[in-house]
Formats: C-alpha cells, structure tokens, sequence
C-alpha cells in the first residue's frame, strides 16, 4: 500500500505530507523513483532528504535535523492556498464515492455515535491541493456510498460540485491495501483502476461499500520492486507503519 | 522584570476555571505536558483548550474533567490515532460534555494570526467545501467583495486566547526565549494571547538570548511567567533536548480505552505525582535515554556592529 | 539544480520590462543595489517597483527612466529625506512619469502576505481615516460582515509581484539562504513572488544552510537564480556584512538634487561602470572600511537527533 | 525638541518608534526617565537597550546588535493593529489643527505640486498606537489649517470624527523646535501648552498657520537637565540629528 502511494508521487513536485502513513509513502517515493521531490509538513518543515531513523510524527527531531526550511505552520500550509502545492497526501477514516474523506464524526455530529480525531490539516490539504492522493484501509465500513460529515472535500456530490464550491484540485488516487481507485468520467466518480498482487477484482468490489465500477483499462499493480521494499525497510527501520 | 516563577505557582496565577487555553503550539514537538499535568493537580474546569494538535495532551485534559470546550483541529494521541477520552466525553459526556469548535489546521492559525495582528477576521479559500463550516458557526460563507465573480470565501473570526504556555529550548528568567525547528502556530499563540507563559527546558543567561534575536519568536515583554521545568516536554519531543517516547504514548493508548484504565494511568502519572521532580524521578533512566546527547550545532550568525 | 548565475545573466533572464518588481524588502538594509545597477545598465522599462521602504534604489531607478509604477509606502533617501528623481517625476513627468500606488507598510506587507498565502483579500482596521484609501483606488472601505455594528474595515488585495530579489549573507548554489536580524517583508515577498531571485554575500556549501533550517525565511525550491554579489548592497547594511555608507547617500542626495547633476552621479557610479567588479574596485579602500570585522556570534542551537 | 520629545515616553511602555528624529528621541528617553520602555522599529525589531553608536536607519547593524526581538514588519507592526502599542512617535511634513499629518502631496494628489515620500510606516502608526507623539519643525507652511492629504490621522476633522472613522487613540502631543502643542476640548484642537525655553507665545502663535489658543495653564517647558543632555550626547555622538 505504501510503496504504491509512493508510487503516485513524481519526481520534482512539491508534494504536502499528512500526518502518519504519508510521511512514509514520501520517503520510500525520495528514495526511488522520485529524488527531487520536496516534502512539505503543516508543523512548518520542507524536506529533500529522507530522516535518519523513522518517524513516528512529522515533528520528531529526525525530521528537523537536515531540513529545508523549518518554520511556522502558516508560512508553509500558506503554499497551499497559494497554489504552490503539486499534490497532498491524506489519510482518514471513511472515503466516499467521489473521494470526500471523513475524518471528523461517525453519525450525527451534534449527538455523534463516534467521534473521530478531526482534520488536522486534511481539510486544508484536500481544498488546496494540486491533486489529492488518499491513502485508505480497504473495507466496507471505509469506503462507504457517501460520508455523512465531509472533513475533506472531495468531488462533493461529483460532477461540477467542486468547482461550485469554488475549488480547482481533486482526488486523484485513492491508494488501499487491495486496490488503486481513480475518479473517471464527467461524475468524478471512483474507478476501480489497479488490483494490488494477492488480490482480486471480486473481492475488491465486494468491500466496496458503493457499486464499484472497473476501468477499462483496469491492471494489476505492479509487484514492489526490490529498491522500493529496500526503500521500504531504510524508511519504516522499525517496522513501525508497515 | 524577573518572571522566574515555580509551575505550580505559575498556573495557579495565570489559568483560571473557564479560561481559553493554548497548551503547545508546535502539533506534535514542545507540548508542555509538564504543565498539563500541574492543571490537572490544581483541578482546574471549564477549559477551552486552544490547539491545532496537542498529541495526547488535550485527550489526558479531558479524560480529568478539565475541559469543557475544544477550539482545534485534531484531538488524539497521534501514535494510536484515536484519543478515547475524546471520544468518551463527546459520545458520552463522560466524565463531562465537551463542545467542539471545529477547525483546520490552517484556519485555526489564521484565527490566532487573526487575533495576534489585531485583524477583524481572515478571509480564506481553504474550508471551503468541508462540513467544518456547518458544524462550526463561527465561521461565515460570503462573497468575495473585490472580484467582478464574487467568488466563494470563508470568513474566519480572530482567536485571542486568555493563555498560551508555550515550551522552549531555552529562555532566560526575563521571558526572553529561543527556538528553533519547526514552530508550528507558537508566533501566532504567543501574540494573541492575553498571558503567556514559558516553560524553559533550559534557563540561560541573557546575554545567550541576546547574542541571536532572530530567534526570538515572540518579545519577553510580553511574557507573564517563566518556568525552569527541563524535561518538561516529556512524552513529546524538543529539538535539541529530547526524542518522543512513542512507548509512553502506546502505554496511554492502550491504557485510557477504558474509564477505569485511564484512571489508573491518571493516578500514577499525575495525581499520585507531587510535582514535576516527582515525574522525572519516576521516568529515572528511561529519561535519560530520551535525552538528546549528540551534538549537531548551527553555523553561527554574526550580529557585530563594526 | 544547481542555479549559480551571474548578476548580468540573472536579470536578463528574470527581469523583463513591465515586470512587477521586489528589489530589497528590508526596508533600509539589504537592499540589492547592485541588482538595481545592473537592470538600469540594461535599460529596463516600465517596472512596477514594489516596495515598503527600497531607501534611495527606488529613487534611483526612477531617474535612470527603468519605472512606471511605484506600489510602495516611502520612496526618498532616508538620510536626505525627498528623493528628487521621484518628485521629478512625479511632479513633472521627468524623465517619465511614474504612476503611485499608495500603501503604508503594514497594508503592504499584509498584501505580499495575501499573495503569499493565496488570500482573496485581507481586511485591516489600519488606514481608516487615511486620504491613501482615496489615491489608492485598489483598497475599499466595507463593514465588518462578522460584527453586529458593522464597524469599519479596509479591503486589501493581494499583491503578487513578477520577481523578488532579495539579498542574503549566505547561500548555497541550490538557493537555500540564511537571514538573520529584521527581515521586513523578505518572507512575505519571496513567498508571494512568481520568479525569486537571490543576491547571496557569501556562498557557502549546502551544509551550512542545512545546519541551520530556522534560519531560512523562504524554501530554496522557489528560487530561481543565485549571484554571489559580495557587497552588492552598497551602500545599504547587512548585519554581519557591511555598515551603511551614509556619506554615499549624502552624496547622492546632493548631486541628484538637478537632473544634470543625477545624470553625473549616474554616469559616474553606474552606467560608466562594466559591472559589480568594477563598482568594488571604484569604491576601493571605502569598500573595506565598511566591511564588519567584529565577531558578535550567535550561540549555538543544536539539532542532533540522538 | 528631541529632549521634549523624550519626555513624552513613560517608563514601562511599548513605544513604536518612527524614521530618523523619532529614534533619537527615544534613545534618549531610555537613558533618562524611562529605563524599561521597549521601543518597536517596523522592519521588525524590539529593543531594550540604547544602539552602541548612532542610527542613521532603524535597520542598521547596531540597532539589530542586542535587540531583544529580530522580526518581520508584520509580526511587529500587527502589535500596533492588535492594541498592544502605547504610544507611537511620527515626524512629516505637515500637520493641521486637529493633529492630521500630511508627509505624502502637496496639492493635488493626481497633479501635485510636492511629491513628498509618503506614509512609511506613519499611517499605521497614527491609526493604531495608544496615543501619538508627532515631531515638527514649527512654521507655517509646516503647521497649517487643514492638511489637504491626511496621510496619517488625527482627530480628523475634530470632535467625534475620529472615532466616527473606527478609530480610538489620537494625538496627545506635537512638539515642535519652539513648543508643545495638546489637543484640548470637545473638537480636539490642538492648543499651545508649552513655550520653550528662548521662545514666547508671540512668536509660537505667528508661526503657526492656524489661530493657535492657548491653554489656561500654559507654561514653559522645563531646561533640559544635565542627565538628559547627557543622554542626547550619548545616542547621537555624530550630532547628525541635532
């Protein structure tokens, strides 16, 4: 899953780093197939480098030491909003149809049946972004028909809904551990677009909580390569996001 | 003026019962838990913790019936993911009801920018599209005024909170500070607050502070109360001073899933610990081994005048 | 990538006519003169110069005929107070006429900061009650859409201009520069830019700006090119560099008091000059007397990791 | 003047400090009665502490030398908009009745006979300190009727204007090279309060351009002391600003 969101990432861009899962998936892609790309952290961190040892959050010395630019929260979620950000990488705990994320409440947000972390910085992520990449778990209580709270704004209702809102941008991928999911066609809905190896397009549209329709173009991911799993093992050294 | 005051003297100053209260700036790095710990002691209620992300902080407040509101972004433990007093106390108002303001990271330092630079709101693209605007009133849809297309944006009130305790690498006793890496919203907290209050990992001479004010963030001046707690960032991590100790976090996790375990975990972390020597004394050599040795210094700047 | 490039080669390649241009945006210190030079040399038209306070490069400029806009809050010679070229100019069109957008330095910084952060606009209370909300038609008096009263707020918007050249004491060939003392709007200006150009004093290795993160006010991604120009601020101060040559502007303020004597002052210091080379070898032992030679460092901040 | 000037800063204060006479001023009123104002620069300085030689700019190296803060024009200048700036000290070109301060055009501001070099900092200054401190030469080209450009406001055009406009603070001095002059009363005139030394109300009244009252309790201004004529030694040892 990891080396597949990686995989998303291309060389040269300015690619903005949620908390968790992503700041690996960025460090195998710095590793690989993608040496110039910068990373950016909403703490107030620009990174070139991959961090000396792992990293449990996007604020531990390892990813200050060797840094780009350190600085205010603002000065580097302002490249964002300013249009200067290629593509974000997320996470969250519900995805929809048309790649809006939930990561706020479970039921009714006034009497909520859970309650979930919130935003963080996805919200702002997923506006602004040249390009949303979301990094999901792969079942039917995540992929759901549609979230009941958006925290981070997708193709809203599909079609031309993002644009009304007022913004450009919009998932691009949604990476899981069984499946790439692209949007497609004038609705943004998502495709399925790549069943990972060891698993099979049956089972990926069968804990997809919508109706999951296939591109026709639809492949199988490549299997890692063996510098992406090194680049694995030299990112997550202790196994710890793995 | 000499502001070196002790922690427990410090916040029984300056937070009060229903005070706004930003505790750590910088998300996941410089979380004052020492402080959060010292709240907790004195039994403090009503609080309206102020944070984009404070780690398990804001969940360890909660779970002690400190807080009645949340103004952030995200609240959790970010080794675990979900924080269950978080959850306890918005699903089951255990052991108390908390409100939610919610907010984006972005935002959330836009409405502190908001307040430190005196603004009557902020105007932003960023939220747009996301259910945080219905469920936070505070924040308004309109139109842009200065485009022919009147385009959406989202108006975002200013944040000035009573309180901002802010940790540091090192500070002198006059409020003066320094810090370095990433500094997430500490400008913005800093400024907008009413009081502010310094916890200093290290107390230096002020001629150390004086040598580099490029490092400053926010003036002395401005600064109520400086506490010498060193070490004071445990669990969370300090550029130059200490690494996070992610099993202490686990620990937390694991523990706080239930009432009882949470409480158990509150006793012997906080409650059944007298002050912040008591803490670092119970840590022992686990503490020492967090404790950043290596030395990786700054090219220097020079500030001469001739 | 490796984006060393000569001063002559930079500003051809990044600065065209019409552009809208940050030359210096300390205000009074670190304000690239030698790029000034360099862009009167080749006899750029039609610039918007945007700046707070550019001392007398604005003044310059104007007078050499490189300007038809100035978005700005101050242009003079601090030391003489008027800046004659720009009167002329303003006053008789001579030896063109330069069109003024009004700002006072906190709307124009707040406005690098709206094109920076991608603002649709930023409201301010400062400038209520200012005739520049009349000259400067871009701003706009509206109510406070938040506030019950309504109270009175300025709509600012964002500036974005083409270039920002900025000088720094130290930078890598990649475009990673290190600041220090007051900065003015440098970050704003360099975040808000299309193209970034930096004037580095010194070149150093990439390590050393890497020690150092904290003190890098802009990523260098969003640098475009890097010219080693030591002393290409004269006669403006850099702390750690170069004391203000206040006899240079005295000088400049008197002979630029007539055109002829402008035209003399220009001939002499820039147009009969090949290049920055040229311009240090003129300024000779000068030069040296105002280099600083003290030692006042910073202490040390550590970012080991162990 | 620069001594008068001086006296108007109390100890303790945060003071934002305008171009050229203005840092003298208050380089002299920390060596004397006012030992821990804190004076605030717009390029983004806070200091404590007199600059070890004299300025000729607030940027330049001695005045960044021990300051206590080294910023950006933001952070410092928002202190002025966020309220937490006592009192603000301005020079220019012109000043009218009711305090407003002209240093942008003389005449027309389409076809002026005077470009003068403007705001700088002055505006925002006068809009937002605690109360302003403005600094004159006294004639009366220099203080006139009504400015024909507010480029920093006064009391406007008097009485509630200013508040009217969404402002609080306000002018609460002029000192001139001859005088202080208060604003006094409902309309917030500016009245002569105080002579100095060498100068009579005669001559203080010609030279002002509008029919200058004069308070009740009008008086001259103390002699310099030998502290602060020490002091004025001190800050400007080259005499540039004298």
């Amino acid at each position: 899953m990891i080396i597949a969101a990686a995989r998303e990432i291309r060389d040269g861009e300015v690619v903005f780093v949620g908390m968790r899962l992503p700041i690996t998936a960025f460090g195998v892609a710095r590793l690989t197939h993608a040496p110039n790309a910068v990373g950016l952290f909403e703490c107030g961190l620009a990174r070139d480098m991959a961090a000396q040892e792992t990293l449990y959050t996007m604020s531990d010395p390892a990813n200050q030491h060797g840094a780009l630019w350190a600085s205010g929260l603002l000065p580097v979620m302002g490249q964002l909003q300013g249009g200067r950000v290629d593509a974000g990488f997320i996470g969250g705990a519900e995805i929809d149809r048309f790649g809006n994320i939930n990561s706020s409440y479970i039921g009714d947000p006034a009497a909520p049946k859970v309650k979930l972390p919130g935003s963080g910085g996805a919200a702002d992520i997923a506006a602004m972004a040249g390009r949303l990449i979301a990094i999901m778990t792969h079942d039917k209580r995540r992929l759901v028909d549609r979230v009941g709270y958006v925290t981070s704004p997708g193709f809203l209702a599909g079609g031309e809904a993002r644009a009304r809102a007022g913004l450009a941008g919009g998932p691009a991928a949604v990476i899981t551990d069984r499946a790439i999911l692209r949007p497609h066609g004038p609705d943004h809905e998502l495709h399925l677009a790549c069943v990972h190896p060891g698993h099979n397009r049956e089972d990926v549209v069968a804990n997809t909580g919508w109706p999951l329709r296939v591109l026709e173009d639809a492949s199988e991911t490549p299997t890692p390569s063996a510098a992406e799993i090194e680049a694995l093992r030299a990112v997550d050294r202790d196994g710890f996001w793995r | 003026m000499d502001k070196l005051t002790g922690l427990a003297d410090a916040v029984a100053a300056i937070v009060g019962d229903g005070d706004s209260v930003v505790l750590g700036a910088c998300l996941e790095a410089n979380i004052p838990f020492a402080a959060s710990y010292e709240i907790i002691r004195q039994g403090r209620r009503g609080l309206n913790i102020i944070a984009p992300i404070s780690d398990a902080s804001t969940d360890m407040l909660i779970g002690a019936g400190c807080v009645g509101k949340v103004t952030g972004a995200w609240v959790g433990n970010v080794s675990g993911g979900l924080g269950h007093n978080y959850r306890r106390a918005v699903e089951q108002g255990e052991p108390c009801p908390v409100t939610i303001c919610d907010y984006s990271n972005f935002s959330l330092g836009m409405a502190l920018m908001a307040g430190a630079y005196g603004m009557p709101y902020v105007p932003l693209r960023s939220l747009l599209g996301s259910d945080i605007l219905r469920s936070n009133p505070a924040f308004k849809l309109a139109k842009n005024p200065l485009s022919e297309a009147g385009e959406p944006v989202v108006l975002v009130p200013p944040l000035r909170p009573d309180v901002a305790v802010l940790a540091v690498p090192r500070a002198d006793r006059f409020g003066n500070a320094h810090m370095w890496g990433s500094s997430g919203v500490t400008q913005e907290a800093a400024l907008a607050a009413s009081r502010v209050m310094v916890i200093a990992d290290e107390l230096v001479e002020p001629e150390v502070i004086r040598s580099d004010p490029s490092r400053v963030l926010f003036p002395g001046y401005r600064v109520d109360a400086v506490c010498h707690v060193p070490g004071g960032v445990h669990p969370s991590p300090m550029v130059g001073c200490w690494r996070r100790d992610n099993e202490f976090f686990n620990d937390y996790h694991r523990r706080s899933r239930t009432v009882a375990g949470f409480g158990e975990w509150l006793a012997e972390w906080v409650l059944d610990v007298a002050d912040h020597q008591g803490y670092a004394a119970k840590l022992g050599k686990r503490r020492d081994d967090l404790r950043i040795k290596g030395q990786a210094l700054s090219a220097p700047a020079n500030y001469a005048v001739t």
